[in-house]
């Protein structure tokens, strides 16, 4: 009984951080949301060598054969780094192949997945506000595929993509394939760039597992969305409480203001211990199913409304500066709004949350 | 208690609506001419009219009419009903005249006056510096007299359209032996010279409207100091005044909660119509109830005004309440309210606004530049408690 | 056209201040916090010869023959002294008596209750929340009621009773009629005493006037619960500004603290022009009726929400001394919690002005 | 990570389980012995099994077991399970005891350990004054050495238990020449003499369970002083870091959680069981956020207290997040529940502790009370700020 991470998870975090914090400082993110660029295929590749696109495949497929909970921690070294990149998507496709997939896709795909070749993204958003395995329409006949999806990481760069289908299942398209077009949308956060997919008549491959798959999916995806908002608003206490400590007025660092100093602790009371949250909600993940779906639409409601009041109160505190492109709050900022409303707002889970609950039972 | 206007001002009423009925739009060819000239055009004949400009005199190019907050609400609704061009309430006009018509002197006044408030002299406001944001008194600026002219070296930044501006009114500091605030002089300061050089900073929208100005060796005539050496504090304080008075409005809430509402009744939520959401409606109406309590106080500060009097603590909250709280509030209704069109960033910059739901993310990110134009939340909090309620100054 | 009040109305603020703060200082609160007195007789005779108890029963009846604004002013006036007594329930069954009543009842009735002589109370909730006009269900057969209700003003004081009906009629039932059985409760707000009536075949007289009357009452009744309110929480403003430029802590007067200093602040920037509201409701109540039942909601969720707000936030300024029982902050804190509960909560009256509101229609 | 226990521990639990179905509750003719006196055998029986006092020596009536926190946890929780009798919390054994086993000498723990774990003495604690709430630097209150014994003078105040207390443990003012804290001592004295004198303190639930305690040339031996002469503030650090442990606890979130959900199981809102209630349901997952966060940190916490390692700023920020987030979200969500009940006025006192739902009245009126046994929330908010984050000091 304990509840902590291991050394390896510690020094995991620790090894992403840092490579994210030089590979990708704010200068660069300041670069990628100036350009145009799409994917940054050289950080994308020392990733990949770092073993982040494998991290949870199996290991008789090449992968670290890791659980949610490790790739949660790597997520949450990435919220701090607002790290640029198609991790969440391309992790989810490898898990949803590794859970679902029949010997010969896995064979096909997953190697190639984990190694970082091959880029993978979820293509499951559709027009309405359908982000939910049991509210997907698109409909697949005889392996030809005709529907569009939107909000899709990644969208123009992506090598393969898996499609939501209706009932919960799941489709294989690769990038290029015969009808698929790919258009590109401007994003608020622009280190996770987004597309919106047509398919008319496009072949594609089902997954043999379906629904429950996709339900794993989802839950997965609601805690690395966790994940990176506890990681992202912690930063924004850190990067607050620098800034207070630096910045003087009226003779002195702002941090001696009483209103500052409330400000920045009301911040970390409410964000510092839900990183405990996305950890148990992981936990749940790999080792009581039962509980996860609900622990999933929890901490992703909780934490991103965390994320987003504390990008707020950061840029208020910087006053004028925060509010520049140049500087870096808006990296946050953004990413805080991204993780808040990919997937789902914080209303949907909660009620999502409030549906699954024992007290809904007795 | 009355809510109507007496006979007198329901026969002003009708006269400005039946000039408005004549004058706006503009007819036949003169309704071809460039929108902004159209404008001008009907300025100059609501000025000699008397509905515009009121407080100035007409040997500047005002129309010199007697102070009456009535007529000039009157004036305001009815043009504002027929979208009538309003007097100009950039920093020339809404700024810097008044503080001229107060403090500068007659040859000042004739000299910068009337291109002002035609609009023909465009100004931009140099006050804030890099290390000090709210804090004027630690401002670093400095300005030299030399022979006859100043020379300004230094720096400002969160210059509202100095990239588009003839002038700057700025404050300098001129005596460097004296502490803070008393070593600061008011500077008229032309802009297209050498000595100073103009950056964009763009916001977090992407769009640009902010500046850093950089003052090497820059050049004013020695004449063009407003009111005495060292006297630049007490000169600002009329400009931020007219500042304060102009941002924050009450019919800036009311505007809002309307659009708040449209945004309710074009959107879903739950399967239904927002507007019909009980969380929503809830919400809806708890901002309301700040937008009327804001709207009505804003309605008995003019009645007070009308009679020369203070409205006390309400001087001070009502920005507060209309920026701090209604602002945020609706900024964060609005984002529930759309969706994953908040994951959309809406290009703003001139005649690309978006007219989707994504523009209701830029008003999101612009609920946190509230913070910029008239000093951070945190002052205001400070203003109220000091000024309104006559709690201790910070030490 | 001048949105402020009166030279008369401000005179009239000014007197019913200072006659509570002379007759019912918060040593004289305590008092009757402290001793279960129910009526204070002396000063209820004192604030009807000082015209209260008439202030809008018509002048041929009596009284002053006011407008319902004038009767805010004093109840801001009253609400800022945490003034005790029954003026709320008696004015507005003056008021039903003066708008529905029989050329007989206000002949018999309005001197007397103008006078002060006859203490009158309103007997409309019932069991289950159930305030409103068209959720009443008392019925009277040939003059006779048999029914109960609950939440009455000084019931074991009043001589007369308002009992609404169901359809939202009104009849008059004298205390001591037979079969009326009252049964005193401990309320929260000891200023303001509540009771529970029971009627068993109790002898009852109609008013001919039903429904519309009984709204206008409910809407008055919102709108002065809304104008208690302002004065409270306007008071509360006051009682902590004042006590942080006094309460010396480390040195020196806590309101050189930011931290207190910006909870003050968000009071009074919430509280303060929230008084205009509560006007502009009784203006349109006495001048604009088709919108006075939306405003009259909106004030009494608005304020009654302000009013606890600020006077929870007062608590937490003062420390263990607000916390007491002797100390005076509980007498605000206290009608905070009645005001809000009083007639319905504030979510009940937001939804109520949602549904009345003009975007509801188009 | 791992949530399950080792066998080791497992075993423990069951034997813990099998002490427990043994001997609580108490069995024949000991079942008709007065609650208290149950209680007090059980303790004494659990004791000599090692499973409570576990740090407390053997010869002062603990049991002194080697620290194992897992052990602890099992304990607890199995204690907790049956409804068994646990340590004693008060003032004596949860305060005193820790801090004169740091701190006293080996006659007061003799003298004063056995009897405060067997409760057989009564403690309070004399910490804050008038003047001086959140500020123990300034404290007044004054002791002078006359002989062999203190003479004590000044006034007390939130003195819980007070009135029933045989002792009280006080921080007074003994070196008047020095600064501030540096003139403390911390000092024994018993309650029952001339000298002492205690007001009940009513709070605004009507309830009393504070004193106001006025000292006139009251006496204490010149032994009973824990610690030397000016170190008194040093002493009282370990006080109130018992009491900073004791209040708000992550279980104690949990807790209220499922009451309010309860709450919202019996009451109607919108004519549906509130339950059912889509607004109430998403306050209620709101609050569970903050539960669970609070929970869950705990048990982090937890699993570093049990390494010796500390955990930074959750250190500081589960009190206020339980009390100043939870506690005050979960009375607001309950006073919308009770609907018109929240009319009344809940009489606590003893067994007349109410049972319909103005019991939520209290828990409103009691979220305030947070403030005043740790510290308002203000000083907790600079305790995080300063402590748990490195910004500066107030001035």
């Amino acid at each position: 009984m304990d509840f902590d991470l291991s050394d390896t998870q510690k020094a995991l975090y620790s090894s992403v951080r840092r490579f994210f914090e030089t590979e990708a400082p704010p200068s660069r993110l300041l670069k990628i949301y100036d350009r145009d660029e799409g994917l940054d295929r050289d950080l994308w590749r020392k990733s990949a060598d770092l073993g982040l696109a494998g991290l949870i495949v199996p290991e008789e497929h090449g992968g670290a054969g890791l659980e949610l909970l490790d790739l949660a921690v790597v997520t949450d070294a990435m919220g701090y780094c607002a790290a640029p990149g198609p991790l969440l998507g391309h992790a989810l496709v490898g898990m949803a192949l590794s859970l679902g997939g029949s010997e010969e896709q896995k064979a096909r795909w997953l190697p190639r997945l984990a190694s970082g070749e091959v880029v993978a993204s979820l293509a499951i958003s559709e027009h309405g506000e359908r982000w939910q395995p049991d509210q997907w329409t698109a409909v697949a006949t005889a392996g030809r595929l005709t529907a569009s999806k939107k909000n899709v990481l990644f969208a123009a760069d992506a090598d393969l993509f898996l499609v939501g289908l209706a009932g919960g299942g799941l489709a294989l398209v690769e990038q290029g394939a015969p009808g698929l077009t790919v258009r590109e949308v401007d994003g608020i956060d622009r280190t996770r760039r987004l597309g919106a997919l047509g398919f008319v008549d496009t072949p594609c491959e089902l997954l043999p597992e379906g629904l429950a798959v996709a339900e794993r999916i989802r839950d997965a995806a609601l805690v690395l969305l966790a994940a990176d908002a506890y990681g992202g608003a912690h930063r924004s206490v850190e990067l607050m409480t620098n800034y207070a400590n630096e910045r003087v007025q009226f003779g002195r660092t702002i941090g001696h203001f009483q209103g500052v100093k409330h400000q920045i602790a009301d911040a970390a009371a409410e964000v510092e211990p839900a990183r405990q949250l996305v950890w148990y909600a992981a936990y749940t993940f790999d080792h009581r199913p039962d509980e996860a779906p609900r622990l999933a639409a929890l901490a992703k409601a909780h934490l991103t409304d965390r994320y987003v009041n504390t990008t707020r109160t950061m840029v208020l505190l910087h006053g004028g500066i925060g509010y520049t492109w140049e500087f870096h709050c808006q990296f946050w900022l953004k990413r805080a709004m991204f993780d808040r409303t990919f997937l789902g707002s914080p209303s949907v889970h909660r009620e999502r949350a409030a549906a699954m609950a024992d007290w809904q039972i007795n | 208690m009355n809510l109507d206007y007496s006979a007198e001002y329901l026969s002003f009423q009708e006269e400005v609506r039946g000039f408005l009925a004549r004058e706006w739009p503009l007819k036949a060819e003169e309704a071809q001419l460039p929108r902004e000239d159209q404008a001008s055009l009907f300025r100059l004949r609501a000025t000699k009219q008397g509905y515009l400009y009121r407080g100035i005199p007409v040997r500047y190019g005002g129309s010199e009419q007697a102070a009456d907050p009535l007529k000039a609400r009157i004036i305001s609704q009815e043009f504002s009903r027929v979208g009538a061009p309003r007097e100009l309430e950039r920093n020339g006009a809404g700024r810097l005249v008044p503080t001229l018509l107060q403090w500068g002197s007659d040859w000042q006044k004739e000299h910068f006056v009337p291109p002002a408030i035609r609009g023909e002299h465009i100004w931009c406001q140099g006050y804030s510096e890099p290390g000090a944001g709210s804090d004027l008194a630690s401002l670093r600026t400095r300005a030299e007299l030399v022979g006859d002219q100043w020379v300004i070296n230094g720096q400002k930044i969160w210059t509202t359209r100095a990239h588009l501006a003839d002038h700057m009114f700025m404050l300098v500091r001129t005596e460097p032996d004296k502490p803070g605030r008393e070593g600061l002089s008011y500077l008229l300061v032309p802009m297209k010279q050498p000595g100073i050089e103009v950056r964009r900073l763009r916001q977090v929208t992407g769009d640009a409207s902010f500046n850093e100005v950089f003052f090497t060796d820059a050049k004013a005539p020695a004449d063009w100091i407003v009111g005495e050496r060292g006297q630049g504090w007490e000169v600002s304080r009329t400009t931020l005044k007219f500042e304060r008075d102009q941002m924050g409005g009450p019919e800036q809430g009311l505007d809002l909660f309307r659009k708040i509402v449209g945004l309710a009744k074009r959107t879903t939520r739950n399967g239904v119509r927002a507007i019909e959401d009980p969380e929503v409606r809830q919400w809806l109406v708890a901002l309301e109830g700040h937008v009327m309590s804001s709207y009505w106080s804003g309605q008995y500060q003019f009645s007070l005004g009308a009679k020369g009097e203070s409205a006390g603590v309400l001087d001070y909250t009502g920005k507060f309440l209309t920026m701090h709280v209604i602002g945020l509030e609706a900024a964060r209704i609005a984002q529930e309210l759309i969706g994953d069109d908040a994951l959309l960033l809406a290009q703003v910059t001139g005649a690309k606004a978006p007219l989707g739901n994504e523009r209701w993310v830029n008003h999101n990110l612009g609920s946190l530049a509230a913070n910029m134009g008239g000093g951070t939340s945190n002052i205001q909090r400070n203003i109220i408690a000091e000024r309104g309620l006559g709690l201790p100054r910070d030490a």
